[in-house]
């Protein structure tokens, strides 16, 4: 029994509704889809007793209709665990995880500036990736939203 | 003491790139220190979900000019793992030796930028001397000093003959014998000595919880290295050792870097004995199945992380970089807590910030090309307002406050 | 153990050696033989299936077709990245990349080169 | 009075003074980057460096106070070349001699550094605040260690002037011996008034821009640079004059060449620690002249007074 599947089984067993959802990919790739409320008390649970102590980094997705988040995180062995969470994109508000993990202030600060998404609890500080004069309302990493740098100028 | 803020940067001699750091002085102790980054964000993320996999190759490896092969062998081995391409063992071998040439360079690099952040220029003149060495091994090989384009989805580009190989081995037995006296004046030189000890203190609890990577998190004791513990390319079959260092602080990062050469070299001439005969590449399709990948790579600097998702087209649907100095810039902070003015420079230094990875998306401004009339500030500053009108976005309560500037 | 001045023999001693750095444009540093510099087109080769257009990272090849059989590559050296992929592209060979990598210049203009194809008389031949 | 004249702004004054000071920093600059095993500028280097500064427009930030930013420059000049003029070069008697002339010259060379300060804090920047503090603790750490170092070979030739004694060392010969010791600690603390590598705190290029010189350009820092190297010129001549005052007898040709090979030694000596050091930390700086220069030129002093003991004069 792989290292992969004792983590599919403990999950599987702490939460019954990640029943079918966690996928092992390949050997130290495992993921997982959760629903937004339910993500602290798995979060909470992997790292405080299944050694999930790294963030890696948090991804934002567009996918459509509704804002996709992954959360990688790592073992101290090399095993990323990336937990998904959709939530809506008229209502698109997330919690902080800054408390387990102070330096995914940084991430979910790109959250907030690429996609729009509104991140609750995050500590004062100036914004990232984007300068301060940037036009409100403009999402870059939304699919609708097109860069109009024209061909001449390095566009493609 | 009376407190005053010392703007340090965008630009600034100690500093290679643009960032901004704000520091709260009383008299030469720093007492708050807040990073301001985004200024070199290029839209890379959005620029790759506009072009093809072939041209996303060469658009990651621009993310950073020292760990260009970084990036793009640890965009395409996600890639191969969502289009289940098995790459040949020889291209494996390639890459592993291009990304520890590209170690080497990246770490004398900074061997002679930390010696100059504290005043010590002829280490920085003797370590550039040195680093030309692999420099031209890396022309000679891929046929280019910096952006090596050896990758390809599949493998690699080029494949390496026998008279190479023995350009390598030589090489490399001259540099290690280089990079053995670094160690001892590292060592052995009193005033180096002084100012790197003590400093940009780390200790290994905060290495946990602000999440550093790489030679700032192994200088603390934490033995972390994603070439042990997640092994991709032909890390498998090599045997090396991770260096680890007690001290802490810049000094153990400055051991550990100098140690990781030493491993390198090893690792090196191990790929060159026994590197395999066969193919070095491999068909790949144009149209990649749909599919996500987390992949990771041991970049000189710390562990870069990739997420690709793709959709079946012949373009990605999102690439997610995350590059090692985002994850060390957290720990500036906690380092700098009541130290030394003199101590900033070589702190940053000392993380080896790359910011061209850590800012990888900005809008490339478009400044207006008229047909080379003489431009002068006011109405260059009005066209390019207009120019912008004209798309949608408009600056207008800024606009008004120039205005009233420049009357 | 520990001393001041460590580097003093070092330092010492290069005062006798050859300086490491040379005079760039007077004496010039030759690069390896494949080593990637500017590409060249030739039209002869070329059926204009763009395919080198679709692949270039940069954009930065343009093929126009002037006649039966006939197309003209229009380059532009200010957004080449020098990365040869479009010479592994072309499976007609059309496209190489030769070592000349001195190529800057004051007017952007220079920079776009276009290899146009031969006149009538010499193509038909 | 002509002849007086001549001999400040001509002979041994302001210009032979700068094309010295200039040749100094050339030969200074291409032995720093010998020993970096790097080419190194062309012989015209630095005259071409004055030249385009003096051709700039030299900008006085809005707060600066402009008469004192525009004087501090020439106040620096000025302080070097008179402090060249009574020290004995070739002869054994300077251009201008009276008993206590010594303490005229060393304070003549505190003067550039004052005026860094004060150029420094006239001009308001954050920067040039920051490296004028710094000049200042780095003029308390090395002053002392000098003068107790140059202050024993005087003890031993019972004298004030320079020049007298440069007449007690001629009359006995290898007395000079005795304050090798003396010659080491200032040589290191002649690093720190030129605020060479391992003290050039104030002008930290990494860490505060340009130290006290941030806001100056043009002609202004022209003029600072200037009085730099001339600095360089006097402080060596000036070792060269108390810790070798050898060969001042033989003819004016041969004595002429051989100050000037003493000074080149002296600035030789200066490139060379300038290579192998890294930047000291201000408080780094202060303890270790505290801690090691200012003990051995005291116990220079000491041989000094124990061997004014034995030798019958």
């Amino acid at each position: 029994m792989t290292k992969e599947e004792d983590v599919q089984n403990e999950l599987v067993k702490k939460f019954d509704f990640l029943k079918d959802k966690v996928k092992i990919q390949r050997s130290r790739r495992i993921f997982a889809d959760v629903a937004a409320q339910d993500l602290r008390s798995v979060l909470d649970h992997m790292i405080k007793n299944m050694g999930f102590s790294f963030l890696c980094t948090i991804t934002g997705l567009d996918e459509g209709s509704v804002f996709g988040v992954v959360y990688h995180l790592s073992t101290k062995d090399g095993m990323i665990l990336n937990l998904k969470i959709r939530i809506p994109k008229d209502k698109p508000t997330l919690e902080t995880i800054t408390e387990y993990f102070p330096s995914a202030e940084a991430y979910e600060r790109e959250l907030m500036d690429l996609f729009g998404m509104q991140v609750e609890g995050l500590p004062k500080g100036s914004r990232y990736p984007l300068p301060d004069d940037w036009p409100a309302g403009e999402f870059p990493l939304r699919k609708g939203w097109k860069s109009k740098t024209s061909k001449q100028e390095g566009g493609i | 003491m009376h407190k005053f803020t010392v703007p340090i940067g965008p630009q600034h001699p100690a500093l290679k790139e643009p960032e901004s750091f704000n520091v709260l002085l009383s008299g030469e102790r720093i007492m708050k220190f807040s990073a301001r980054l985004g200024y070199n964000h290029r839209g890379i993320e959005k620029a790759c979900e506009e072009r093809t996999y072939i041209q996303n190759v060469y658009l990651t490896e621009r993310v950073c000019g020292i760990c260009s092969h970084a990036h793009s062998s640890c965009f395409v081995q996600a890639v191969e793992e969502i289009a289940g391409l098995e790459i040949p063992r020889r291209a494996n071998y390639i890459r592993t030796l291009v990304g520890e040439l590209e170690r080497i360079h990246s770490h004398l690099l900074w061997l002679g930028v930390a010696g100059h952040e504290v005043g010590f220029d002829t280490l920085l003149m003797y370590a550039w001397r040195d680093r030309e060495i692999v420099m031209d091994i890396l022309a000679k090989l891929t046929g280019n000093r910096v952006n090596y384009g050896i990758n390809t989805i599949g493998g690699v580009r080029r494949d390496i003959n026998t008279d190479q190989i023995k350009d390598v081995s030589k090489a490399v037995k001259k540099l290690k014998e280089r990079t053995e006296y670094y160690v001892r004046v590292a060592k052995e030189e009193v005033t180096l000595i002084k100012r790197l000890s003590g400093v940009g203190v780390l200790l290994p609890k905060d290495v946990l919880k602000l999440g550093a990577v790489g030679p700032t998190a192994r200088a603390s004791g934490i033995e972390r290295d994603t070439r042990k513990d997640d092994p991709y390319g032909a890390y498998g079959e090599l045997d090396f050792r991770v260096i680890t260092d007690d001290h802490n602080d810049v000094y153990g990062r400055t051991l550990v870097r100098l140690g990781e050469l030493l491993e390198s070299y090893k690792m090196i001439s191990q790929i060159l004995e026994n590197i395999p005969e066969g193919p070095i590449t491999v068909k790949a399709p144009r149209k990649i199945p749909a599919g996500e990948a987390v992949s990771r790579y041991e970049a000189p600097r710390g562990e870069n992380v990739h997420y690709v998702k793709s959709n079946g087209t012949d373009k990605p649907e999102r690439v997610k970089i995350r590059a090692p100095t985002l994850a060390n810039i957290q720990t500036v902070a906690k380092m700098l807590e009541d130290r030394n003015l003199a101590d900033l420079p070589i702190v940053i230094a000392a993380i080896d910030p790359c910011f061209s990875c850590t800012d990888r998306l900005t809008l490339v401004k478009d400044v207006g090309h008229g047909k080379g009339r003489k431009m002068r500030w006011e109405d260059l500053h009005s066209h390019s307002i207009q120019w912008y009108k004209a798309r949608g976005i408009d600056f207008s309560d800024l606009n008004k406050k120039m205005e009233k500037l420049l009357k | 153990m520990i001393r001041p001045a460590k580097m003093i023999r070092q330092v010492l001693s290069s005062l006798f050696k050859k300086p490491a750095t040379n005079l760039y444009p007077f004496n010039k540093f030759e690069m390896p033989d494949k080593f990637r510099g500017k590409i060249v087109f030739d039209p002869e080769l070329c059926v204009g299936c763009k395919l080198c257009m679709k692949d270039c990272p940069a954009g930065a090849i343009n093929i126009k077709k002037v006649g039966e059989k006939k197309f003209e590559a229009e380059f532009d050296l200010g957004k080449c990245v020098y990365c040869a992929q479009c010479t592994e592209t072309c499976f007609k060979k059309a496209l190489k990349f030769t070592g000349e990598f001195e190529l800057a210049s004051l007017d952007r203009e220079k920079l776009k080169i276009t290899f146009n194809a031969k006149p009538d008389d010499t193509a038909s031949k | 009075m002509i002849g007086s004249l001549l001999s400040i702004f001509i002979f041994p004054g302001f210009l032979f003074l700068m094309v010295f000071g200039l040749s100094a920093e050339f030969i200074d600059r291409k032995l720093y980057a010998r020993l970096q095993n790097r080419v190194g500028p062309p012989w015209f280097q630095p005259v071409a460096d004055l030249i385009k500064l003096f051709s700039k427009e030299d900008i006085i930030p809005e707060e600066a106070n402009p008469a004192m930013f525009k004087a501090m420059p020439i106040l620096a000049l000025t302080a070097t070349i008179t402090s060249f003029f009574y020290i004995p070069t070739w002869r054994n008697e300077a251009l201008y001699h009276f008993n206590g002339d010594l303490i005229i010259v060393l304070y003549l060379l505190t003067l550039p550094t004052l005026s860094y300060f004060l150029g420094g804090w006239y001009s308001t920047s954050l920067f040039s605040k920051i490296g004028a503090v710094r000049t200042l603790t780095q003029l308390f750490a090395y002053e002392v260690p000098l003068l107790m170092s140059i202050l024993a070979p005087a003890l031993l030739a019972d004298t004030w002037s320079l020049t007298e004694m440069a007449v007690f060392y001629s009359a006995h010969p290898w007395y000079w011996l005795f304050n090798i010791l003396g010659f080491f600690v200032a040589l290191i603390t002649l690093l720190g008034k030129l605020e060479k590598v391992p003290f050039d705190i104030p002008e930290a290029e990494t860490e505060i821009v340009a130290g006290t010189f941030t806001e100056y350009s043009g002609r202004l820092l022209g003029l600072f640079r200037l009085s730099m190297d001339i600095e360089l010129i006097v402080g060596a001549s000036l070792l060269a004059a108390v810790y070798m005052p050898f060969g001042l007898a033989i003819s004016p040709i041969f004595a002429f060449i051989l100050f000037l090979i003493k000074v080149l030694s002296i600035v030789a000596m200066v490139s060379v620690l300038r290579t192998v050091f890294a930047r000291l930390r201000i408080d780094q700086m202060v303890n270790f002249c505290w801690r090691y220069l200012a003990p051995f030129s005291f116990l220079q002093i000491l041989i000094i007074l124990a061997l004014k003991g034995f030798l019958v004069r």
